[in-house]
């Protein structure tokens, strides 16, 4: 009996690190979106080089869907240990659905080492694929041959080879039918991932200094912008430590760069008091936090969003911060490029929070507007009677930078005068809290409110942020009904007031969220005195899946 | 002719009546205006401490910052704007102790930028804790038993870290620290002076007659250019050699090596963002 | 006309760092206790070492009043800054009560340059207030000789002539009557400050390893414990940075110690990291961090409770944690005592919050009971077959160390399985997260509950946190009502549960917190629900004064 | 017979086949065994790395911490414990570049510890980043001109630092690297051993056969007792020279320091707290 597949097809690779899961990832992933396929990919690695087990799932799929799904209508092992992993991550949800009659034999290794060597067969399992689909053998072949134009003829004959193998064996597969719509649109959409996002929207926002350290996941960020150096005028470095990056990041931002560190967890935490010196000089700042289970090393290249809480509070003392987490690609270029203008404009730090399932998932989406991208710059050119911390109604200085003018520009870590001199009165003190407080209030205006999809008429209201946007947003539209609504928020402090509006309205209030405390439940409690009791959590080192939530949500209504 | 780095109306300087910290202020005052620095041109980097106060009571511009933590600003201020004079001020807690490891790694960066370290051998501004430089067997209220530690030897550090410019003066000798002073804000690269200075209320071994007993003077004949050489030499202590110990020109600088200054040696505050090339990179991932 | 002081006395010494001040308030806080009369004493100083403009609060009284006044009864000044800086001071509160015609002159100056030294005028201003207070000749003259015994013959002598002739201006004085009551208690009573009463406590814990890197107002703590380290065997070292002395604690731990670290703020943002792999292995821990006002450097030598928030979320990752804040001396001691054990038993870290006014302020308390110290210890020996983190039902693991037994001891900042290798199994990832997680609930049962003063059929609830315990309940006490109750929380974290039945009994509560932001009041809405909107907040470096809390409430009631 | 140290089951080895650790796991390993020590009075301690793993391949106690933090809890592990061998291992971005600051100040200290540094002059488990001790020139995904920061020398900084006990090996060479790590454990005092580690994947350049064509062994006659002279060794690069460059015996240690070991050497976990000097103590307070 044959398999139908129609209009959604989850693939799952999986195969020791090193054995080349990534190269598949990336051939089929430009490969089939520039066919027209919707195409979304993303990865779950151990923290080593070389062997352990990981895999990447692959969905390919009639309409847009960028999100994790439990369900694998087609694993292609490339070890051993592969299916005995499997099994149990698909335990989560849909064990019932794995159909182990359903095994289909291919001598990957067998084909590979027919040409001679056995690192092949990622090639052949991608042309297998490409075989399934139906790929144009002429387009996949022009692919493959500018894919591989770089390594030496050799090495490109052999892929191609194999590849081709590989789709013969697929085309040749009649066991699975698999139909699903190309459209014309993803031809033209980008290829991308959440760590191209974040790094794009950096540019876009007019970011010309970056430092960090490196530290998984948010190494990919670091990589990018550094790729970035030469085109976009940055200067990239890696610093000694973390504390030396977020120190550095405030002297490039002194001396008049726009400068954004990438960190995660423990590297944010090192942070902690240059954040509060952040607060203190206001300075603007922008910290990408790509989160990961903590503590301390934790999982080091999974998945969670367990570091709210020290977003929100890092630092000692009182200062006001911004924080965004993004839940699509769109969102994470707009957010960081804007992230740009809100900090230069306000002088406070502005911290950006995705996550190991956010930075690296791939998918397609449309081609990002620039009409409406400005690069903002609130740097004034000082005169002899310049005073960085001048009092002013709304509580922000103009900022001046050294070099520019005939002012002095003084900062200072310790309390202090309009000047930026030490200063101990207490009258001064007030002063300059209360300024530095009063910003917040201009700051809400400027809040992007949360996206609100689903019915408009819900009693039952999902609440996320940041990363899982899509997982539960498909969720929820798989449950189809007219209840249920989303509400996710990418914008998370300061946190939108009118929320209580939207939880009073409905019967029902549910968050989802990839850590074990519900942090985020926590600060809307803490904002609004509302407590979210049904708690959807994940804090597994994985992200959820659109099943997994579905299947949650029903519990609650 | 009044120094346009003082201030003209009377400040009010938090250090004790008698420390040696006026008299390194002193020097760098003068050592400011010998160079024919514009003010507006100067920035002045520290962390926190006694010493750390000093950009607060020179009339530049200055980033105050953490303790510790002077050297990736002041790193990152000149890597802006390379046009800026970059001076990062500290203690000996601040810059060997706490800050360490910027110290380690900004040499290896080698910035442009010049670095004057207080030696008073204690911590100041804490009252009276022992520095990593603090003689062996001083008593303090944590150090009960005395110091028990190795006292840093920032010479023999520097020195074996390839810093370009690594030289010991003593406050007490106002010229030769402003003479040394000037040399090392002209010296391209990162430059080390080490300055002793006697910290009057928390250091009652380490005085003023003290450092005059215990340093003497580099002779003409030295030759600071021997790595090995000066390395022997920062071995020396009691009596201290003063002077530029070791001084050399083959490497190249940390602005010389970001490639936003091969084409364009304007600052980055002055450069206008180009949309086209966003436009053509968003593109190329189609 | 005389001015009639009765029962409680007010004395500010004010003059600049390096004229002695310290000096008079340990001569008279002695002599005054030793004679019989309740003494306290709080300062506030700059952050220099010399010039700039400090004072010192002496308050003597007839019953225990261990708590900041902004009256002034009698003002010294060693300066001639000293009334322009106190009159400021005293304009926050009770500027009224200020007495310019009340003036008297003393030259303190002049006398002591009789002596041949101005350094004299101190214990001039000492012996003054001797006088006053119609100290006994020969008792003054018994103590000086003891307390300048150390000093050279000539020194003491000079000293001595000071005092003497401080005193008989004092006696002379017919303008001031004092009648305070002296009482036998008071003189077995201790004379304590707040960083002796925390250092006891540790010594009573069994504390037997302390590292630290100086930081005001923490310091005193580390060089109390420093000069313990002989005579209590306990390894006292000063460390490279912050960084290094939390990881040094740890390892102290690990190894069979009970360490204890003391930072403030800005260290304790720098502990962040450590604090999280504290929580990840499972390690007692304690640390004191004596707040003060950031954000940054801030303003290091005065007093704010502004760290609050940093402590509840210091560190990445979900962990459980204990907050403490002492209220008083003996809280103080009991606490610091008990941290030991707690951290012991559950193997987490306990954070004890003082801050500058706490630690500095000196007062009698009754002698500290010993007879129910009990040093905890919970290390086991172990076997071939230990597991440092095997699963348990309330999950704490018994904690092994290394040499102590036959078995391995393995600790990992990764994600971990029983013995203490890393894994990234998920479902041990969830075993240990939940067993992490567990001893919260043991934890919770140990709570001591807040104190309760005042009335108990309440409708005015106060609530206050940690230092602010003595003033907020003398202002109290002082208003009269019998409507009012102080809630004073010394546990923070977790936060007592039934918390929620005592704000619900009120029909107005109203906090009180040395901060901007009421921290704690959030801490209180986001266990609860509950949102207490009448907030008396102080944050511009200096404690509360008892008739500024009484001013403040009267405005809520 | 086997070795105590190794584990009866397979164990599963995070690192890449052909990696250099699997030849220093095995000198470790067989050190151990030879100085017939007791496994349980080993600990090792580490950070974060892939050379930080080895602890977890080492059938003994350890405290595997953070990354660039392990020579503090080493510090403190020996100084409550004396009667236990501590260990520490990292990787040289672990111990040079995060963990600079206490690798500074743990020699100072001077405990009797051990430290062996991977020196694969890259960043193995966050994929092939610039270490410290990354060759100048050397392209990766983030020093993508290059690396133009100057290498650091381990071995000149730990002579500057004056630690007493300071080699290079190259695991290639599991004999002499055996052979010095047992040297170094031995040795009274902090001994740094950095270890010449080709990482197979993500170092391309510092292969195997680089590391064999660019070291040679120090001669029979060289004398590691003269500071300056084994300083000048130091400086020596490409060819390096591999042994015992530095040692001495002039140093006391932290825990020889240290107040409680002064009439009593039981270990701080035996201790009994005697509540009358507690009570002494207070009473003194009245
Ligand atoms: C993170 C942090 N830790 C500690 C302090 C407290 N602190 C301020 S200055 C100082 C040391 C001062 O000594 P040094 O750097 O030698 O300068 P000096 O006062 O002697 O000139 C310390 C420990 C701080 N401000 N921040
Ligand atoms: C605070 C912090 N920053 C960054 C990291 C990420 N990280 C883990 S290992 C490592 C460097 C590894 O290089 P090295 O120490 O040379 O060891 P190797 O893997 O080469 O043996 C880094 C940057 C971390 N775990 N913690
Ligand atoms: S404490 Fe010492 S270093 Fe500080 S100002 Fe006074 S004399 Fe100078
Ligand atoms: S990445 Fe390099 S250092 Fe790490 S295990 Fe592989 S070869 Fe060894
Ligand atoms: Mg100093
Ligand atoms: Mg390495």
């Amino acid at each position: 009996m044959a398999n139908n597949i129609t209009d959604d097809l989850v693939i799952v690779l999986a195969g020791q690190a090193g054995q080349g899961i990534q190269v598949i990832e990336n051939i089929l992933s430009s490969l089939l979106k520039g066919t027209g396929y919707n195409f979304f990919s993303t990865s779950e690695l151990m923290s080593r080089v070389r062997g352990g087990l990981n895999s990447t799932e692959l969905r390919v799929s009639s309409k847009r869907s960028p999100g994790f799904l439990d369900r694998i209508d087609l694993l292609i092992p490339l070890h051993n240990d592969a299916i005995a992993h499997l099994k149990k991550r698909i335990s989560l949800g849909e064990k019932d659905k794995v159909n182990y009659e359903g095994i289909i034999d291919i001598q990957f290794t067998g084909i590979a080492n027919e040409l001679g060597n056995a690192v092949f067969s990622n090639t052949v399992a991608a042309g297998l694929i490409c075989g399934l689909l139906k790929i144009d053998e002429r387009e996949l072949e022009n692919f493959i041959f500018k894919y591989f134009a770089v390594k030496n003829e050799d090495i490109r004959n052999k892929n191609l080879q194999a590849i081709k193998k590989g789709y013969f064996a697929g085309q040749a597969l009649t066991e699975i039918n698999i139909s699903i719509n190309k459209s014309i649109e993803v031809k033209t959409d980008l290829l991308l991932s959440g760590a191209d996002a974040i790094s794009l929207g950096a540019v876009a926002g007019g970011c010309n200094y970056v430092c960090g350290y490196p530290m998984s996941p948010s190494t990919s960020v670091l990589e990018k912008m550094s790729s970035y150096a030469e085109k976009f005028d940055i200067i990239a470095e890696q610093v000694e430590d973390e504390i030396g990056v977020v120190n550095m990041a405030l002297g490039a931002w002194y001396a008049g760069a726009r400068a954004m560190v990438t960190t995660s967890g423990g590297g944010f935490a090192l942070m902690s008091e240059g954040l509060s010196l952040c607060g203190m000089i206001e300075s603007p700042l922008i910290i990408h936090l790509a989160q990961r289970p903590g503590p301390a090393t934790g999982l080091p290249t999974r998945t969670e969003q367990g570091d709210l809480n020290l977003a929100l509070y890092a630092g000692h003392g009182d200062f006001p911060r911004i924080i965004l987490a993004p839940g699509t690609l769109e969102e994470g270029f707009r957010l960081t490029q804007r992230a740009f203008n809100l900090s230069d404009k306000y002088q406070v730090p502005v911290l950006i929070l995705t996550d190991q399932y956010y930075v690296d998932s791939i998918y397609n989406t449309p081609v990002f507007k620039t009409d409406d991208i400005r690069i903002e710059k609130y740097i004034v050119e000082t005169d002899k009677n310049y005073k960085r911390f001048s009092l002013t109604e709304n509580g922000i200085s103009p900022r001046g930078i050294p070099g520019f003018g005939n002012g002095n520009v003084c900062v200072d870590s310790d309390e202090h005068d309009e000047s930026g001199h030490i200063t101990e009165d207490s009258d001064m003190r007030i002063k300059m809290a209360d300024k530095r407080f009063k910003k917040f209030e201009s700051i809400k205006k400027d809040i992007s409110p949360a996206t609100l999809t689903g019915s408009d008429n819900y009693t039952t209201l999902v609440i996320c942020w940041g990363s899982t946007f899509n997982i539960v947003n498909e969720a929820v539209e798989g449950l189809g009904s007219k209840d249920i609504a989303v509400m996710h928020f990418s914008w998370i402090f300061p946190l939108q007031e009118n929320i209580i509006e939207y939880l009073n309205k409905a019967s029902n209030v549910i968050i989802v969220e990839n850590n074990s405390s519900a942090q985020f439940a926590m600060l809307i409690k803490q904002t609004t005195g509302y407590s979210i009791d049904k708690k959807i959590l994940k804090y597994n080192g994985l992200p959820f899946s659109v099943e997994e939530v579905m299947k949650e949500i029903q519990k609650f209504i | 002719m009044g120094n346009i780095f003082d201030f003209e109306e009377k400040i009010d300087i938090a250090w004790c009546p008698g420390c040696g910290d006026y008299s390194i202020r002193k020097a760098l005052l003068e050592a400011l205006q010998e160079l024919n620095l514009k003010k507006e041109k100067v920035v002045l980097v520290s962390g926190i401490g006694q010493a750390a106060k000093m950009p607060q009571y020179i009339n530049t511009s200055f980033f105050n910052g953490l303790h510790g933590r002077g050297l990736p600003p002041a790193t990152a201020i000149k890597a802006c704007n390379p046009e800026l004079t970059v001076i990062a001020v500290g203690g000996d807690g601040d810059m060997y102790g706490e800050g360490g490891n910027h110290f380690l790694h900004a040499t290896r960066r080698n910035p442009d930028i010049t670095l004057f370290v207080h030696e008073n051998m204690v911590y100041g501004l804490t009252k009276g804790q022992a520095a990593p430089t603090s003689r062996t067997g001083m008593k303090t209220p944590v150090q009960v038993f005395g110091v028990f530690e190795k006292p840093l030897n920032p010479i023999a550090l520097a020195i074996s870290l390839d810093v370009t410019f690594v030289a010991r003066v003593f406050c007490g000798d106002i010229e030769q620290t402003k003479d040394v002073m000037k040399k090392a804000i002209l010296h391209k690269g990162f430059a080390l002076v080490d300055i002793f200075q006697p910290c009057v209320t928390f250091n009652k071994i380490n005085t003023f007659k003290w450092f005059k007993d215990n340093t003497y003077y580099l002779s003409g004949d030295y030759d600071p250019s021997d790595r090995t050489g000066a390395f022997k030499k920062s071995l020396e202590e009691e009596p201290f050699p003063l002077g530029i110990i070791y001084k050399s020109d083959h490497r190249t600088t940390f602005e010389e090596n970001i490639s936003v200054y091969k084409n364009d040696n304007s600052p980055l505050y002055k450069r206008e963002f180009d949309i086209k090339k966003l436009e053509a990179e968003i593109n190329a991932k189609v």
